[in-house]
C-alpha cells in the first residue's frame, strides 16, 4: 500500500461552547475514495474547512505529500492542491457561472489580465464533461439549487488539485445528476486524485468509497475499508448505541383536525400542497434538502404569501399576512436556520424568550422585568437548558441549548400548532433526546407538532403520519405503520419502484 | 482685560476681501489705542453657523460687534440679544435688518453703486446689447439693494442696454461657474457679464477666458484688484470698481468705538471716520463710506500690490 | 423588468437622450457638439470621483470623505503651488495621488485592521480633513492670481479637440474598465459584495479588499483634489462641501447597489453624466435653477426604485417549471 | 463558554453587579468626558462659569440634539435617515409660506410638525413599503425635500414670524432656562421611557439585533420601522419649528449639514451604527459633550471648522479604543498562555 496523500493528526478545533473536534486524524490516499461518515454536527464539515484554510486548527497538523504545510487562507489550500465542495453553496449570485467557476485562479492573458474567452471555453469543457447543461455565461443567481451545486463541484474540478473534498455534494441533486457524479468521482480516481466523501447515505458510501472514517462528537471513533465492515457495524461507531433505542414512547390520543391546507400553491416555490394536522398528532414532513418545506412551512407561519390555496385552523379561515398574524392564530414556527431566523443574538435569553409575549408580562406597554424573568425562568427550566443565567447573551449558548430558547420563546405563547423545521439539525445527540422528549410531552398536551425532517430515523421514530415532498409537490402521505425506509426514500428522490428494488 | 474689545465678524473666513477689512480694522485699532479686534466667522457662509459665533461673542461679553451679516433677518434675534446685554452693534458691507443693529455702514451708496456696475459694462458697448447679472446668494442684501438700483436706473441712463438674465452663484465657486456657463449658453448674444461679488466676477472671468470668448464677453462688476488683476491684463475684462475694503473694516472699526464711548445713533447725526472723513446716518441709521473706484488696465497693477 | 436589470445601462443612456431632446426641442443650441462636449469636460470630475466611490459601495462600505480628502488635497497642492511655482505640474499631481491614496489608506486601515464600520471612520475623517483644510491654510483662500499659469492651464490644454481634464476622466475611465473586468483585484471587489463569506472560501482577503477600495477612491479623491482647485481656480476650506453625496448619488442613479457587489463602470460613468446634463441643461431651458435640487433627489429615488425591481430576489426557485422560464 | 459546566438547576436573574456594570459603561465613561471638559473650560475662559453663558450654550445643540433622540432610535434598529436637515427646511419654508396667508402661531407650529411626520412617513413608505435601503432613500429624500423649499423660496425669504411664534426658540421659561431647553429635557425623557422601558423599545432592540429574527418571532418590522421614520420626522419637524423661531426668518439653506452633526451624536452616545445596541443616556451625553467642545473652543475664538477636528477625531477614538483595548488584551493573553 502506498502512502497517503493527505495526513491530518491530532486536529482539534473549539467554537465558544463547542469542542467540534478533538485531536482528531484521517489519511487519504491516492485514487481512493474515503467516506467520512458521522451523525449531524459530528464535526465533519469543521474538518473540511480546516484542510481548506478556513478554519485555522488550535492544534494539530496537516501533512501533504509529506511535507507539514500551513493553511491560512483559503488560497493556500488550493496552492497545495486542496480543493472543495463545500456543504453550502459558497458561491456568487449576481456573477456569471463561468466566473465562479473560475474566480480567484481565472487564466490570464500575457499582460496578467483576465482571459474571459479562455475562462468560459473552459468553463464550458467541465460543464459539458459533466454534462450539466449550464451555460457558463448566465448569472449563478438564474440557477436552482441542483445547478448550483454542479457548479460548484465544476469550480472544485477546475482548481487542479490533488484532493478533492466533497461535503454531501448529493443532497440536493436528483438522480440523474448523482449518477452522472459518480461516473465525475470513477475518472478522479483513475486521476489518481484522493477523494474525500462526506454523505449520511450508505448506499451511495457502498458502492462509491473505498475506506471510512468514522467521527462521533468531534473525535474520531473509527475506521477501516468499506469491504471488510458491515453498514450495522458502522451504525454502531456513528451512534455509540443501537439505533432503535433513541425515541421516546408515545402515547398521546389523537383527536379533532386543528390545521388543514387546501391547495396552497406560489410561483417558484411549491404547488397544490395539502395537508392536515390534528390535535396531538406530530406530522412529520420528509423530504431531501431543497425539497420546499421550509417554503410551506414558512408560508403557513405568514412569512411569504401563498398565491392561491387556504388554511383552516380550528374550522375557521385564516389568511396570515406576517408571523405576528400567524402567532396570534396560534401557529409557530421554529425555523431551521437558528441563528439567523430563530434565535437573536447579541440579546440576553430572557428578551429572546420574552418577545412574542410582551403583551403578556407588560403593564399599558410598559416593561415589567420581574414578569419577563419569571416568564423566561419557566419556560426554559422546562426545557432544562444549560446557562449561567437568564442574562447571558444567547450567542454564548451551544447550538442545542438556543434552539431551546427558540422553543421556549413559544411555548411561552401558549400555541395551538408548533413547526419545528429541522429541529436537530446540528444539534449534540443529548439535546436531541432532550428535543425529542420533549416534542412528545408537547403532544402529549394537546398541542399539534408538525416536524420537518431530513433524518430518516427521526422522521420515522418521531411521526405519526409522513408528508414526502420533492420539487415543490407533496409526493404522498403515509400512515407511519411499519413504513420502510427504503419507501421514503424512494419517494423523496423520485426513484421508480424496480430501480429501488 | 480693561481693553476695549471689539469683534469684527465676516460672512465667512479666508474670504480675501474680508482679510483686507481686518487689515483695516487693526490699523484703526492700533489708532485708537486701547481696543483689541477679534476677528472671527464661520467657515461656510451661512447664517447659522454666524448665530453660533455672536453668541460665543456675547458670552464673552465683548464691548461692540461689526458684522457682514449673511443673512438680514435671522441674525437679527441673535444680535438683539447682544444689544440687550450691552453690546454694541454696527453691521458693514452686507446688512443686518434695521432692529437688529444701531448702524450700519454701506461701502458706498446703493444708487451710487448700481449706476455704477452697469456704466461699467455700458462704457465698453457703444452700440448697448446684451447683459447679464451674476450675483452672490439670493437673499444678500447689498447685492440685492445694488441690482434694484441698477434696474432703476436701467430705462433712463442706459436705453440700449437689454439685462436679460440675474442669477445667483451663492459666493461659492462651483455654482458661480455653472451659473456664468448658463448664460453663455442660454444667451448667445450676451455682451457682458457683470458680478458685483468678487468671487463671481472671478468666476466669471474664469468661464470666459476657458471658453476663449476674450473680447466677446466683458466680465465687469466688482473685483479685488490683487484676486482680478490677470483677468484685466487678458482681457477678459476691461475694468471693475470696489471701493477699498481696508477702509471699511477701518471705519466700521471706528463706528464701534464711539458708540462704546457713548454716542447715540440717531437719524442725521454724524460720526467721524477717522483718516476715511466722517459719515451721516440717514434715516434708517445707515450710512454710505465713499464712492467706489474704478480699476482698468491704467491703475490694476498698482492696487492689486495693496489689496 | 428583467430586461431591464439587465440593460440598466442602456436604459440610463436612453434616459439621457431624451432629457437631450427634450432640452434641444427648446433649446436647438443645446445639442452641438460644442455644448454637449462642454458638458462631458464639466462632468468629468464627477465621474471620476464616482468611479472611485464606486469601489468602495461595491464592497459593501461608503466613503464619506472623499470631498474632504479633495479638498485637503487641493489645498495642500495649490498652497504648494503659490510657494514653489517653479515646480512642475505633472509632479503636483503625482503628489496629489499619493497624498489622497494616504488619506483613503487611513479610512482603509480604520476598516481593515479595527473593523469600524465604514460609514463611522468616514464621518469622522471626513471633519478632520476638512478642518485640517483650514489648519494648513489658516482659513486663507489660494486664488487665481497665486497659481501658476501651468497650474491652472493645464487641465485646460486642448488635445485632438478635447481639453486634457476630459482626456483625464476618459483614460481614468478605461483604467477603472479594465481594473474591474480584467483583474483579480478587480472581480474581488465584486465578489465581497456579492457574498463575503464565500469570498473568505475562495481565498479572498475581505478586510485588504476593502483597504485596496479605500485607497485607490483616496487616490482619486487626490487627483481629482488639484483638477478641481485649478478648475474652478480656487483652493478653500469650502471646497466640494457636501458633494459627497452628489458622489454617492451618482453612483446610485448609475445602478451600483449600495448592497454592494452590483455596479459597472459605464453605469457610473452614465449616472454621473445623467447629473451633468441637467445642472448644465436647467438654466438654458429657462428652468429656474431652483429646480435642480429636487430634480436630481427625485432622480435618485426614481433609479432605486428602478434598481431595486431589477434587483429583486426571486426566490428559490424550487418548481421545475419556473426554473425553466 | 459556561453550559458546559455543572448547571444549578434555578437560573439567576443575573450574574453581574447592576451597580459596577453602570459604572463600568459607555455611559460612565461619557460622564467622566463631559466633567472633563467642563472643568477645562472653566479654566480657559473666565466666561464660561456664567449662567447666562451655559444657558446660551444650550442653543448650540438642544435643537441637533432633539433630532438625534428620534435618529438614535432609528439607527438602532439598523435604519438611518439623512434628510433631516432638509425636513427642517421644507417644513420651515411651508411655515413661512403659511406665514403668508396669516397663520397664527398654533397653526404655524401644527404645519411645521406636520410636515416633519409627512415626510418622515414618505421615508418609511419608500424604506419598509418599497423595501429600499434608507441610506440612499434618504440621500433622494435629502434632495427632494430641500429641492421644494428651494422651489417654494427660490431667491425669497420668509420672515415676520408673531413674536408668539419666536417665543418658541427665544423666549425663557424661567431664569436662565430656554423653552428650547424644557422641551429638550422633556423628550430625552420621553426617549428614555420609550426606548428602555416600553415593549415598543424592547422590538426595536432585537429589530436591529436581527430583523430576520424579529420578523420570525412575531415582531411587525416593517410597521416599527416606519413609525421609527415617523418619529424622527416629527422630531425634525420640531426643531424647524424651534430654529425658525430662533432665527426669526427661512431660508432654503436653512439648517444645511445638521444630518451628520446629528449622527455624529448618536455614534458618540455609543449607539452602534449597525444597529441594536445604545441608550438615551449616552446620546444626550454626547450631544452635550459636543455642546461643551464647540461652545468651549468658541470662547476662546476657535473657529467652528477646527473645532470639528475635534468631534471627529473624537468621534474614532472612543470607538477605535475599546476595539485596541480588547486586541492588546487578546494578544498579551495569548502570549502568556
Ligand atoms: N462557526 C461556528 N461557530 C460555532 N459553532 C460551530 C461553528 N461551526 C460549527 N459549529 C459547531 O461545531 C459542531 C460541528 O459542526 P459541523 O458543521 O462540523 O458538523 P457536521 O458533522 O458537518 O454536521 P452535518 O452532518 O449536519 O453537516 C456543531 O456542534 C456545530 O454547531
Ligand atoms: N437556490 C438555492 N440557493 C442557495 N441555497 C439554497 C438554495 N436552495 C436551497 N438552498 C440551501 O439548502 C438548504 C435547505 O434548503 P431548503 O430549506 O429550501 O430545503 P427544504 O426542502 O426546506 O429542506 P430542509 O428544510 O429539510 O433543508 C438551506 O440551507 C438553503 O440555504
Ligand atoms: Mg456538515
Ligand atoms: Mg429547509
Amino acid at each position: 500500500m502506498t502512502d497517503p496523500i493527505l495526513t491530518l493528526s491530532g486536529i482539534s478545533k473549539s467554537f465558544p461552547g463547542v469542542r467540534a473536534l478533538n485531536g482528531v486524524s484521517l489519511e487519504l490516499y491516492a485514487g481512493e475514495v474515503t467516506a467520512l461518515i458521522g451523525e449531524n454536527g459530528a464535526g465533519k464539515s469543521t474538518l473540511v474547512k480546516t484542510m481548506t484554510g478556513i478554519y485555522q486548527p488550535d492544534a494539530g497538523e496537516i501533512w501533504v505529500a509529506g511535507k507539514v504545510v500551513t493553511l491560512p487562507t483559503a488560497h493556500s489550500a488550493s496552492a497545495v492542491g486542496i480543493t472543495a465542495i463545500h456543504q453550502e453553496t459558497v458561491l456568487f449570485d449576481e456573477m456569471t457561472v463561468a466566473e465562479n467557476i473560475y474566480l480567484g485562479h481565472a487564466p490570464r492573458n500575457r499582460w496578467g489580465m483576465i482571459d474571459w474567452r479562455t475562462m468560459r471555453a473552459e468553463a464550458k469543457k467541465t460543464l459539458d464533461a459533466m454534462a450539466a447543461g449550464i451555460d457558463p455565461d448566465i448569472k449563478l443567481k438564474e440557477l436552482g439549487i441542483a445547478k448550483k451545486h454542479l457548479v460548484a463541484v465544476a469550480r472544485a474540478l477546475s482548481i487542479d488539485a490533488q484532493v478533492v473534498i466533497m461535503d454531501e455534494p448529493t443532497a440536493a441533486l436528483s438522480q440523474k445528476e448523482i449518477e452522472e457524479l459518480y461516473v465525475l468521482i470513477e475518472l478522479l480516481k483513475q486521476d489518481g486524485k484522493a477523494i474525500l466523501f462526506i454523505s449520511h447515505k450508505f448506499d451511495e458510501i457502498y458502492r462509491i468509497a473505498d475506506r471510512f472514517t468514522v467521527f462521533r462528537d468531534g473525535e474520531q471513533v473509527g475506521k477501516g475499508l468499506i469491504r471488510d465492515t458491515a453498514q450495522s457495524q458502522i451504525v454502531q461507531m456513528m451512534v455509540g448505541r443501537a439505533v432503535d433505542q433513541i425515541f421516546p414512547e408515545r402515547t398521546a390520543a389523537i383527536g379533532e383536525t386543528v390545521l388543514k391546507a387546501k391547495g396552497l400553491s406560489h410561483p417558484t416555490e411549491f404547488e397544490d400542497i395539502s395537508f392536515a394536522v390534528r390535535k396531538g398528532e406530530i406530522l412529520g414532513f420528509y423530504g431531501l434538502v431543497g425539497a420546499g418545506r421550509s417554503e410551506v412551512m414558512q408560508a403557513v407561519f405568514g412569512m411569504t404569501q401563498p398565491s392561491s390555496g387556504t388554511l383552516v385552523l380550528n374550522g375557521q379561515t385564516i389568511a396570515p399576512k406576517s408571523a405576528a398574524d400567524a402567532v396570534e392564530a396560534g401557529i409557530v414556527y421554529v425555523p431551521e436556520e437558528r441563528g439567523k431566523q430563530g434565535v437573536i443574538t447579541g440579546e440576553p435569553i430572557f428578551k429572546n424568550v420574552s418577545l412574542p409575549s410582551l403583551r403578556k408580562t407588560s403593564k399599558s406597554g410598559f416593561l415589567r422585568l420581574a414578569e419577563e424573568y419569571a416568564l423566561a425562568r419557566t419556560y426554559t427550566e422546562r426545557l432544562d437548558l444549560r446557562a449561567s443565567s437568564l442574562s447571558q447573551d444567547v450567542s454564548t449558548l451551544s447550538g442545542g441549548n438556543q434552539q431551546k430558547v427558540v422553543i421556549a420563546k413559544w411555548l411561552a405563547t401558549l400555541p395551538k400548532v408548533i413547526i419545528l423545521d429541522e429541529p436537530t439539525k446540528g444539534i449534540d445527540i443529548g439535546s436531541k433526546a432532550a428535543v425529542h422528549q420533549f416534542m412528545s410531552e408537547l403532544v402529549a398536551e394537546g398541542l399539534s407538532v408538525i416536524m420537518v425532517s431530513s433524518e430518516l430515523p427521526e422522521v420515522l421514530g418521531m411521526s405519526d403520519r409522513i408528508v414526502v415532498m420533492r420539487e415543490g409537490r407533496i409526493i404522498d402521505t403515509l400512515d407511519n405503520k411499519g413504513l420502510q425506509p427504503e419507501t421514503l426514500v424512494r419517494l423523496a428522490a423520485g426513484i421508480a419502484e424496480e430501480q429501488a428494488a | 482685560y480693561a481693553q476695549t474689545r471689539i469683534a469684527l465678524v465676516v460672512k465667512s473666513l479666508g474670504n480675501g476681501f474680508f482679510d483686507a477689512a481686518n487689515k483695516g480694522a487693526q490699523e484703526a485699532a492700533a489708532e485708537l489705542g486701547d481696543v483689541e479686534v477679534i476677528y472671527t466667522g464661520p467657515t461656510a457662509a451661512t447664517a447659522e453657523a454666524q448665530i453660533e459665533v455672536v453668541n460665543s461673542l456675547i458670552a464673552q461679553q465683548v464691548d461692540a460687534i461689526a458684522i457682514s451679516a449673511n443673512d438680514p433677518d435671522a441674525l437679527v434675534p441673535a444680535l438683539q440679544r447682544a444689544m440687550q446685554r450691552g453690546i454694541k452693534v454696527v453691521s458693514f458691507d452686507s446688512g443686518v435688518a434695521e432692529e437688529g443693529r444701531q448702524i450700519h455702514l454701506n461701502p458706498s451708496d446703493t444708487a451710487l453703486i448700481g449706476e455704477t456696475i452697469i456704466k461699467l459694462a455700458a462704457d465698453y458697448l457703444p452700440e448697448g446689447g446684451d447683459v447679464a447679472i451674476l450675483s452672490a446668494a439670493s437673499t444678500a442684501t447689498n447685492q440685492n439693494a445694488w441690482i434694484d438700483a441698477a434696474k432703476a436706473a436701467l430705462p433712463e441712463k442706459f436705453p440700449n442696454i437689454n439685462l436679460v438674465a440675474t442669477v445667483y452663484g451663492d459666493d461659492d465657486s462651483v455654482k458661480s461657474t455653472d451659473e456664468a456657463k448658463g448664460l453663455i449658453a442660454a444667451y448667445p448674444d450676451l455682451k457682458a457679464i457683470i458680478a458685483p461679488t468678487t468671487v463671481g466676477v472671478v468666476a466669471a472671468a474664469q468661464v470666459v477666458t476657458d471658453q476663449n470668448l476674450i473680447g466677446k464677453i466683458n466680465v465687469t462688476g466688482l473685483a479685488l484688484p490683487s484676486e482680478f488683476k490677470q483677468f484685466i491684463d487678458n482681457g477678459a475684462s476691461q475694468a471693475v470698481a470696489l471701493w477699498n475694503p481696508i477702509d471699511l473694516g477701518y471705519s466700521a472699526v471706528m463706528l464701534a468705538d464711539q458708540l462704546i464711548d457713548g454716542k447715540e445713533a440717531a437719524p442725521g447725526e454724524t460720526f467721524s471716520i477717522g483718516r476715511v472723513g466722517e459719515v451721516t446716518l440717514d434715516d434708517t441709521n445707515a450710512a454710505a463710506m465713499a464712492v467706489p473706484f474704478q480699476f482698468d488696465k491704467t491703475n490694476i497693477e498698482e492696487f492689486a500690490a495693496i489689496y | 423588468m428583467k430586461a431591464l436589470g439587465k440593460h440598466r445601462e442602456i436604459w440610463l443612456g436612453l434616459a439621457i437622450l431624451l432629457l437631450l431632446v427634450i432640452v434641444t426641442a427648446r433649446f436647438p443650441r443645446f445639442a452641438q457638439p460644442q455644448n454637449l462636449l462642454t458638458i462631458f469636460n464639466d462632468t468629468s470630475i464627477l465621474m471620476m470621483l464616482a468611479l472611485g466611490q464606486m469601489l468602495v459601495i461595491l464592497t459593501r462600505s461608503i466613503d464619506l470623505s472623499m470631498a474632504a480628502n479633495l479638498a485637503l488635497t487641493g489645498m495642500i497642492v495649490a498652497m504648494t503651488n503659490a510657494a514653489f511655482p517653479g515646480v512642475p505640474v505633472p509632479l503636483l499631481m503625482a503628489m496629489c495621488v499619493v497624498i489622497g491614496a494616504g488619506l483613503g489608506a487611513f479610512n482603509g486601515v480604520l476598516v481593515w485592521k479595527l473593523s469600524i464600520p465604514p460609514i463611522v471612520v468616514t464621518l469622522g475623517t471626513l471633519t478632520i480633513y476638512r478642518g485640517l483644510v483650514f489648519v494648513i491654510s489658516n482659513g486663507a483662500w489660494v486664488n487665481a492670481a497665486q497659481m501658476s499659469s501651468d497650474f491652472i492651464n493645464l487641465q485646460r490644454t486642448v488635445f485632438l479637440g478635447l481639453p486634457l481634464l476630459s482626456w483625464f476622466a476618459i483614460v481614468a475611465a478605461v483604467l477603472f474598465w479594465l481594473l474591474m473586468t480584467r483583474t483579480p483585484l478587480g472581480r474581488s471587489f465584486y465578489a465581497i459584495g456579492v457574498n463575503p463569506t464565500a469570498s473568505v472560501y475562495t481565498g479572498i482577503n475581505v478586510g485588504r479588499t476593502k483597504f485596496m477600495a479605500f485607497t485607490i477612491a483616496g487616490a482619486m479623491a487626490g487627483l481629482c483634489g488639484y483638477l478641481w482647485v485649478s478648475r474652478y481656480v480656487i483652493a478653500s476650506t469650502e471646497v466640494a462641501s457636501g458633494y459627497e453625496l452628489t458622489i454617492i448619488a451618482a453612483c446610485v442613479i448609475g445602478g451600483v447597489s449600495i448592497a454592494g457587489g452590483i455596479g459597472t463602470v459605464g453605469g457610473v460613468l452614465l449616472g454621473a453624466i445623467f447629473l451633468g446634463v441637467i445642472n448644465n441643461a436647467l438654466p438654458v431651458i429657462n428652468i429656474s435653477p431652483f429646480w435642480q435640487m429636487a430634480i436630481s433627489g427625485s432622480a435618485i429615488l426614481l433609479a432605486v426604485v428602478l434598481n431595486a425591481r431589477g434587483e429583486k430576489r426571486k426566490g428559490r426557485i424550487i418548481l421545475k417549471k419556473a426554473e425553466a422560464v | 463558554m459556561t453550559d458546559t459546566t455543572a448547571t444549578p438547576r434555578r437560573l439567576p436573574n443575573r450574574l453581574d453587579n447592576p451597580f459596577k456594570s453602570t459604572v463600568l459603561s459607555w455611559e460612565g465613561l461619557l460622564v467622566l468626558v463631559a466633567v472633563a471638559i467642563f472643568i477645562l473650560n472653566s479654566f480657559a475662559s473666565p466666561y464660561f462659569l456664567n449662567e447666562w453663558s451655559l444657558s446660551d450654550m444650550t442653543f448650540n445643540f438642544t435643537e441637533k440634539a432633539l433630532i438625534a433622540l428620534a435618529m438614535a432610535l432609528l439607527i438602532i434598529s439598523g435604519e438611518i435617515d439623512l434628510s433631516v436637515a432638509a425636513i427642517i427646511a421644507l417644513a420651515s419654508t411651508l411655515m413661512g409660506w403659511a406665514l403668508q396667508f396669516g397663520a397664527d402661531t398654533p397653526v404655524l407650529v401644527a404645519i411645521g410638525v406636520g410636515t416633519g411626520i409627512a415626510c418622515g412617513a414618505f421615508n418609511g413608505f419608500l424604506v419598509t413599503g418599497l423595501k429600499l435601503p434608507s441610506i440612499v432613500v434618504t440621500i433622494g429624500t435629502m434632495s427632494l425635500f430641500r429641492g421644494i423649499s428651494f422651489i417654494i423660496l427660490g431667491d425669497q425669504s420668509f420672515k415676520g414670524y408673531p413674536p408668539s411664534f419666536s417665543w418658541f426658540g427665544q423666549g425663557y421659561v424661567w431664569w436662565v432656562i430656554s423653552f428650547e431647553l424644557v422641551l429638550f429635557l422633556v423628550c430625552a425623557a420621553v426617549y428614555f421611557v420609550l426606548l428602555q422601558r416600553t415593549n415598543f423599545g424592547r422590538r426595536v432592540y432585537a429589530i436591529g439585533n436581527n430583523d430576520v429574527a424579529a420578523e420570525f418571532s412575531g415582531v411587525r418590522v416593517a410597521r416599527t420601522k416606519f413609525v421609527l421614520f415617523c418619529l424622527t420626522g416629527l422630531m425634525s419637524g420640531m426643531a424647524a419649528v424651534l430654529l425658525t423661531a430662533r432665527l426669526g426668518s427661512t431660508r432654503p439653506s436653512i439648517a444645511e449639514g445638521w444630518e451628520l452633526e446629528a449622527i455624529t451624536m448618536v455614534v458618540l452616545g455609543g449607539v452602534s451604527i449597525l444597529g441594536g445596541a445604545g441608550t438615551i443616556v449616552g446620546v444626550v451625553l454626547a450631544a452635550l459633550i459636543m455642546g461643551l467642545v464647540t461652545f468651549g473652543l468658541g470662547l476662546l475664538n476657535v473657529p467652528g471648522i477646527v473645532m470639528s477636528i475635534f468631534i471627529g477625531a473624537l468621534l474614532i477614538l472612543v470607538i477605535a479604543l475599546p476595539i485596541l483595548w480588547r486586541m492588546w488584551r487578546q494578544r498579551t493573553a495569548v502570549r502568556s498562555a
